[in-house]
């Protein structure tokens, strides 16, 4: 009986775990070089799309843990000070100048963004860049909690994202727009 | 089938003892070596991860502060004195006097567990800022969970003895209860020196 | 008032009236009995009952986790295979090993100790019976929780042996390795549980007469086992509980290099336990060889001091010898040496038992039955995986032959060769006693030489491969590695192990259709357990027997010597001193209960709710109160009836 | 035939330890033979008793004789343990010995491949590559291990048993080669995903030759001519292959994968997976995942022409 009731329990979350613990690998993105696409930050490919508040790995453990490696191999801390922002925008707080809707922040990435912001679409493939748009929104707590990640193996510099209080996805302004007052 | 031949009756036999002849007595007496011997791993580790650093506790980390650890070590030292009276009440099987009593430990343990909490932050430092902190936190939250359950089962046990008559055994039961809450009173002196003041000294 | 004196005292010809033993029996029956229907079912604490699932839920394990072998064995059949990714085949071998060590060997060893030891002290039932029902339900969450884990695509994938910084967070995203570390936390509670009872069973409940150097090996190695729980499982459950667990959920740094925690330490922890844990599967399978040749050589075993003794010493030395895991990792050379010092004499107290039986064989009538057949199969089997653990014991030897299929190929020697084969030897025999139906001799034997057959053919290849330098835990290989051929023998092996489990269960599905036909002692075997009905009832005994030799049932061929006067209008057990097994007093047993599946499933919503949020760990300890007050909720019984004993003195209460 | 085995030896460690197995294996031969033939003696031995009813009684002085033979036994089974012992004390002293100064290299475990790096006093004249160690014959070289990310452990069976990469810990290691040769060496501590995929090779060769590689090792290729080869080098700047690898003499100079200065003088790619060959080559960049599934080099998206152009200026590497 408690046999049943268990895996009727877990049955329900059954395809979340699936989804969560997935090990997406980088694929051979089905659409031609990062440029196109980073043109058309929207349509980033078949595999790849979206339009909504959900980034394709932010419900990945796999994705997001790959981006927080990439966060640190692209030493994109050297601006963003580990998240807590220092030369570049903080990414652990609630402000997004530019949005914080995964295609939004897809689209800073990918394009770069006044003051100082590189473009990384000659860079990185778009799937890497997915994998850093679910890192840098779980860092404020944008994604599920579940597969966020918890802390590195290194000298403990900022919270882990596991411990980030959950967050409302906030879209202030596409670009151009001004800051939140 | 083989026959039976009666050869002794058990019938003389006592049917409640205390201590050693009671089954109790040896299962609290297994769970106490359990539990200290995990707490004595705990301990080794402590010291292992010790070996990480040049310093006890590490750079920009502050020593636990002794206050509220040092109060709650005499608390625990009190809370003894009622149990001890509670477990000889008990072997008299006195009821009175163990009702009377256990309402006194009940009074003297609650407040351990309420200091617990000021004692944990009393490690002045987070357990995920480094592994000198996680290890200290580690170590005095094994013990807590040890101390709430001795505590719960103390409370129980009082609110069991007013609810209606208890059955003769559950006197020895009681007796095995306030040796269980000595066990967790030296468990945590020996945590004590370890992780509050021992920093200090090594 | 000791059972000799007893003897004088009485007349010996007195025995008691086969009438009056059936209104005794019918008594106890209306006391002991377990209710009907899934209250009953849930609620029982009959320990005979416990074991009889325990058994059947380990070795359901064992099935599940050779299909897991199955799948690695197709998968390494040929080079370049592509059955199953990296991905699938990492969480197939980490549940494989999981499986096996935690949720089959060792609670299938604890579950033969929780149905026969009772039964060969002469106990009515074990010291804890409801704690008892608690583990075996724990020990169900693990079996639930891994294998629901294992479809939802979240089965650990970082070995059995969960190393970090591979399993710390940064490297295993997600909550695969949570789950490990919760089913480890899970068995062990279950494991623990166990030990504590067939400890004090054995300490407080053995039949008069029965003192120590009476004591069956059988019980003797399950005694010495549970110390070895006691002292190996808390490390485990120290590292996987309160330093992985807390490692990935909290934060910790327990193995975070840079912020001074340790990635050795967690060797040091694991293998604390690991390696004991060898031993904790394979000294109860020893316990089930004596009996065997001793009734199957017609002989009293050769050397039960040297037995009990070597027990002994194999437990003290298991725990001195894990740094034989590490010859790899940076530890001092000094250090290294002594380890392979002790790791070398921990062979003598195992050959002094193989001699022992030996030399019982050949001064014995030996018949070989499936049982005997199996426990020569031990011979020819686990010899050979003690000698390579002789050679592994080598520092410079291992440095070439760890983490290699050589090391895989002795691993599965000892534990199949010195646990399985024995446990099926076990099963032949005790199978019996626990339905009351003997199983065909034909398809055991059919069973036997498939078995030994298949582990030879299937592991003797695998040292060639590790030599030849395959290396542990690859899901592939290249064709010019030249691995490819022994690798296809290996795995044919592995089908014929597959086949010969099949004519096990088919043996027992066959004799489990038909009518009983064992009685209490189809073998003509010594053992108290022989003593009853087959199966027992509810209370064991109806009379609690007296112990008067090592071998009862041999030694008193004509009628059995009993204490009478333990009550029968309710559940009442006999209580002995510790070590000379005298009458010391009578005990009350607690009636079936539904506390200790409730408070089982409290564990579950704690520990598996740890992973995802603290809230679950407060809500499954305040749902816990509710369990624990019921558990120790009692009342008056009977209370004027009492006659307790305060030190000497002994009071008639009311 | 084997490409690593531990029973065909190449130096001074690994002949060694190979001694100490067949020694080993003989003995405990011998041992297992002696059990199973008292095993079967004593069923034998029995066979004459069957039948007789007298359950249990074993004469006297059969019971003597037993004590003698069980005793023997056990004495023999302790001598024999001595024995080990001393072997394998004896074999720890001479894998131990090692002179105070020797060629250095620094062995760097990553997911999933070997960094490989020249001490070298003059930090400029560090010679770095990857998955492949060049090593001088006939002298006892230095290996200084550790790891970047998980434990992997450094094994080339041929030449010396292994020893852990350990994040937080330094290990030394040291091997004399004592024939030329290439030998491989495979990742022998579970690592994740590909582990399976963790090779590198042991180049072994005389003095002179090793200098002679070192000396081209050390020096950058000239930038490439041909037309292709410039357009694949410019590929490879702007493509994104810059930012994780390292070429000398270009702009490339990420150190997050292999290097890849000169790439072409390996023998295989993708750590020790694929001959390194045109073919393989091209198909490895085009979809790295579908050889090595989770490996960290994603599959750049580049046209047909690009592809090619790429793979030409790599062919340069030399």
């Amino acid at each position: 009986m408690r046999r049943i009731l268990c895996a009727a329990i877990v049955a329900c979350s059954l395809a979340v775990a699936c989804e969560r613990e997935e090990r997406r690998l980088n694929q051979s993105s089905p659409n031609g070089p990062a440029v196109f696409v980073a043109q058309v930050p929207l349509q980033p490919g078949p595999t790849l799309v979206t339009d909504t508040a959900e980034g394709p790995f932010d419900d990945n453990a796999y994705g997001t843990s790959e981006g927080q490696q990439l966060f640190e191999q692209m030493n994109c801390s050297g601006c963003h000070g580990n998240g807590g922002g220092a030369m570049g925008p903080a990414l652990m707080d609630d402000e997004w100048t530019y949005g914080s809707l995964p295609n939004q922040i897809f689209a800073s990435i990918a394009e770069g963004r006044a003051n100082g912001m590189p473009s990384w679409k000659y860079k990185l493939t778009n799937q890497q860049i997915w994998e850093l748009v679910a890192y840098v929104r779980s860092l404020s707590g944008l994604t599920p909690k579940s597969p966020r990640p918890a802390r590195e193996d290194h000298m403990m510099v900022k919270p882990a994202p596991n411990q980030t209080p959950n967050a409302k996805p906030k879209n202030t302004g596409l670009p151009g727009a001004s800051q939140r007052p | 089938m083989r026959r039976l031949r009666p050869a002794g009756d058990a019938g003389e036999l006592p049917t409640v003892t205390f201590g050693s002849k009671s089954l109790m007595w040896w299962g609290t007496l297994g769970f106490i070596v359990i539990e200290g011997w995990t707490m004595a791993l705990l301990v080794v580790s402590y010291f292992y991860i010790r070996q990480n650093y040049e310093t006890w506790p590490p750079l920009r980390t502050p020593y636990p502060s002794l206050v509220i650890p040092s109060i709650n070590v005499v608390v625990m030292l009190v809370s003894c004195v009622p149990a001890y009276i509670v477990s000889n009440a008990a072997k008299r099987l006195d009821e009175p006097a163990v009702k009377r009593w256990l309402v006194v430990q009940s009074m003297a343990v609650v407040p351990t567990v309420v200091l617990r909490w000021w004692e944990l932050w009393a490690i002045n430092t987070r357990w995920d800022t480094t592994a000198y902190g996680s290890a200290a936190w580690t170590i005095v939250g094994f013990h807590t969970s040890l101390l709430v359950l001795d505590v719960v089962d103390t409370l129980g046990l009082t609110l069991f003895y007013f609810i209606r008559p208890m059955p003769v055994r559950s006197f020895s039961d009681t007796v095995d209860n306030s040796n269980y809450w000595y066990f967790t009173v030296a468990l945590w002196i020996a945590i004590y020196l370890i992780v509050y003041v021992g920093p200090r000294i090594i | 008032m000791t059972p000799r004196d007893e003897n004088r005292t009485l007349p010996a010809d007195v025995t008691l009236a086969d009438e009056e033993l059936e209104r005794e029996a019918s008594r106890l029956d209306a006391v002991w009995q377990t209710k009907r229907g899934l209250w009953g079912w849930l609620t029982t604490v009959d320990h005979k009952e416990i074991g009889r699932r325990y058994l059947v839920t380990t070795f359901l394990m064992f099935i599940a986790g050779g299909i897991e072998a199955a799948f690695m064995r197709t998968q390494l059949m040929r080079p370049g295979n592509t059955l199953l990714g990296p991905d699938k085949y990492n969480q197939l071998f980490t549940t494989h090993g999981t499986t096996m060590m935690f949720l089959f060997a060792v609670p299938i060893m604890t579950a033969m100790g929780i149905y026969f030891v009772p039964l060969m002290v002469g106990a009515r039932s074990i010291a804890f019976p409801r704690l008892n029902a608690f583990g075996y339900w724990t020990y169900v969450v693990a079996v639930v929780f891994l294998y629901v884990s294992l479809f939802a695509n979240t089965a650990p994938d970082v070995g059995w042996f969960a190393y970090v910084p591979l399993s710390s967070p940064q490297y295993s995203p997600g909550h695969r390795v949570d789950v490990w570390a919760q089913v480890v936390t899970f068995t062990e509670i279950a494991a623990l549980v166990a030990a504590v009872n067939i400890i004090v069973t054995v300490f407080k409940m053995r039949a008069p007469g029965m003192s120590l150097n009476r004591v069956p090996l059988f019980v003797w190695a399950q005694l010495v086992v549970s110390f070895m729980i006691v002292f190996a499982m808390p490390s485990v459950a120290t590292g996987s509980t309160l330093m992985l667990a807390t490692d990935r959920a909290i934060n910790m740094h327990w193995f975070n290099p840079a912020e001074g925690g340790d990635a050795l330490l967690w060797q040091h922890i694991f293998w604390f336990f690991g390696h004991p844990e060898v031993y904790i599967i394979f000294l109860p399978a020893l316990g089930f060889i004596t009996p065997i040749v001793e009734t199957f050589s017609r002989r009293k075993v050769f050397g039960y001091t040297a037995l009990v003794m070597s027990n002994i010493t194999t437990a003290f030395f298991s725990f001195g010898l894990w740094v034989h895991h590490m010859f790899a990792t940076p530890i001092p050379e000094l250090g290294q040496s002594l380890f392979t010092a002790a790791s070398m004499l921990i062979a003598i107290p195992t050959g002094i038992q193989i001699f022992c039986w030996l030399a019982t064989i050949w001064s014995g009538r030996p018949e070989l039955r499936t049982p005997m057949l199996f426990v020569l199969g031990f011979f020819f089997t686990f010899v050979n995986g003690g000698i390579t653990g002789v050679m592994l014991a080598s520092v410079a030897f291992d440095k070439q032959a760890h983490d290699t299929f050589f090391v895989v190929a002795h691993l599965h020697y000892v534990l199949i060769g010195g646990g399985v084969m024995p446990l099926f030897g076990a099963f032949y025999f005790w199978f019996p006693k626990i339905t009351g139906r003997m199983l065909s001799e034909t398809m055991g034997k059919v069973n036997f030489w498939l078995f030994v057959i298949g582990v030879n053919v299937a592991f003797f290849p695998m040292h060639v491969l590790g030599l030849n330098g395959m290396p542990r835990r690859v899901y592939t290989y290249l064709p010019e590695t030249g691995w490819g051929p022994l690798n296809l023998v290996a795995t044919l092996g592995a089908y014929a192990i597959a086949v010969s489990v099949v004519v096990f269960i088919a043996n027992v599905i066959r004799s489990l259709r038909r009518a009983p036909d064992a009685g209490p002692n189809p073998w003509d075997s010594s053992g108290l357990e022989w003593a009853v009905s087959s199966p027992p009832p509810p209370y064991n005994f109806v009379h609690t027997p007296i112990a008067t030799s090592r071998h009862p049932l041999w030694d008193t061929a004509i009628d059995l010597p009993v204490i009478t006067g333990l009550r029968s209008d309710r559940r009442e057990v006999l209580l002995t001193t510790a070590f000379d097994a005298r009458p010391e007093s009578r005990h009350y047993h607690p009636a079936d209960s539904i506390w200790p599946v409730y408070l089982a499933g409290c564990m579950a919503v704690v520990f598996i709710g740890s992973i995802f949020s603290p809230y679950f760990v407060l809500g499954g300890l305040g749902l816990s109160l509710i369990g624990l007050a019921g558990w120790g909720w009692t009342g008056a019984q009977d209370r004027e009836r009492e006659r307790v004993q305060v030190h000497q003195s002994i009071v008639d209460t009311a | 035939m084997q490409i690593q085995s531990a029973l065909d030896a190449a130096s001074l460690q690994a002949r060694s330890i190979e001694h100490l197995w067949w020694w080993m294996f003989g003995v405990g031969g011998a041992i297992w033979l002696a059990v199973i033939a008292a095993m079967f003696f004593a069923l034998r031995a029995a066979r004459g008793r069957r039948g007789s009813d007298d359950l249990q009684h074993v004469p006297a002085e059969s019971h003597k004789g037993l004590e003698r033979v069980v005793s023997g036994a056990v004495i023999i089974t302790v001598l024999v343990l001595t024995a080990f012992l001393v072997a394998d004390y004896a074999v720890g002293r001479a894998l131990a010995a090692h002179p105070s100064r020797a060629l250095t290299i620094e062995v760097i475990g990553h997911q999933w491949w070997w960094e490989v790096q020249y001490d070298d006093t003059n930090p400029s004249r560090r010679l770095v590559t990857a998955n492949e160690i060049h090593i001088p014959t006939g002298e006892q070289v230095q290996l200084k291990l550790s790891a970047a990310d998980v434990i992997h452990s450094f094994w080339v069976p041929n030449l010396q048993g292994k020893r852990d990469l350990i994040p937080g810990y330094t290990t030394t290691h040291w091997i004399k080669a004592d024939k030329p040769g290439t030998y491989r060496g495979q990742c022998a501590e579970f690592c994740g995903l590909q582990h399976a995929k963790m090779a590198l090779h042991v180049v072994a060769e005389s003095p002179a030759q090793f200098r002679a590689w070192f000396a081209q090792a050390s020096t950058p290729n000239s930038p490439p001519s041909d037309s292709t080869s410039l357009y694949g080098q410019r590929v490879f700047l702007t493509a994104g292959c810059s930012v994780c690898h390292t070429i000398g003499g270009t702009t490339a100079q990420a150190t997050i994968g292999p290097s890849l200065t000169h790439f072409k003088s390996r023998a295989t790619i993708a750590a020790g997976t694929l001959a390194n060959t045109r073919e393989n080559v091209e198909g490895w960049i085009a979809n790295p995942q579908a050889i090595k599934p989770g490996t960290r080099m994603p599959a750049v998206p580049l046209k047909p022409a690009e592809l090619t152009a790429l793979v030409s200026y790599l062919e340069t590497l030399k």
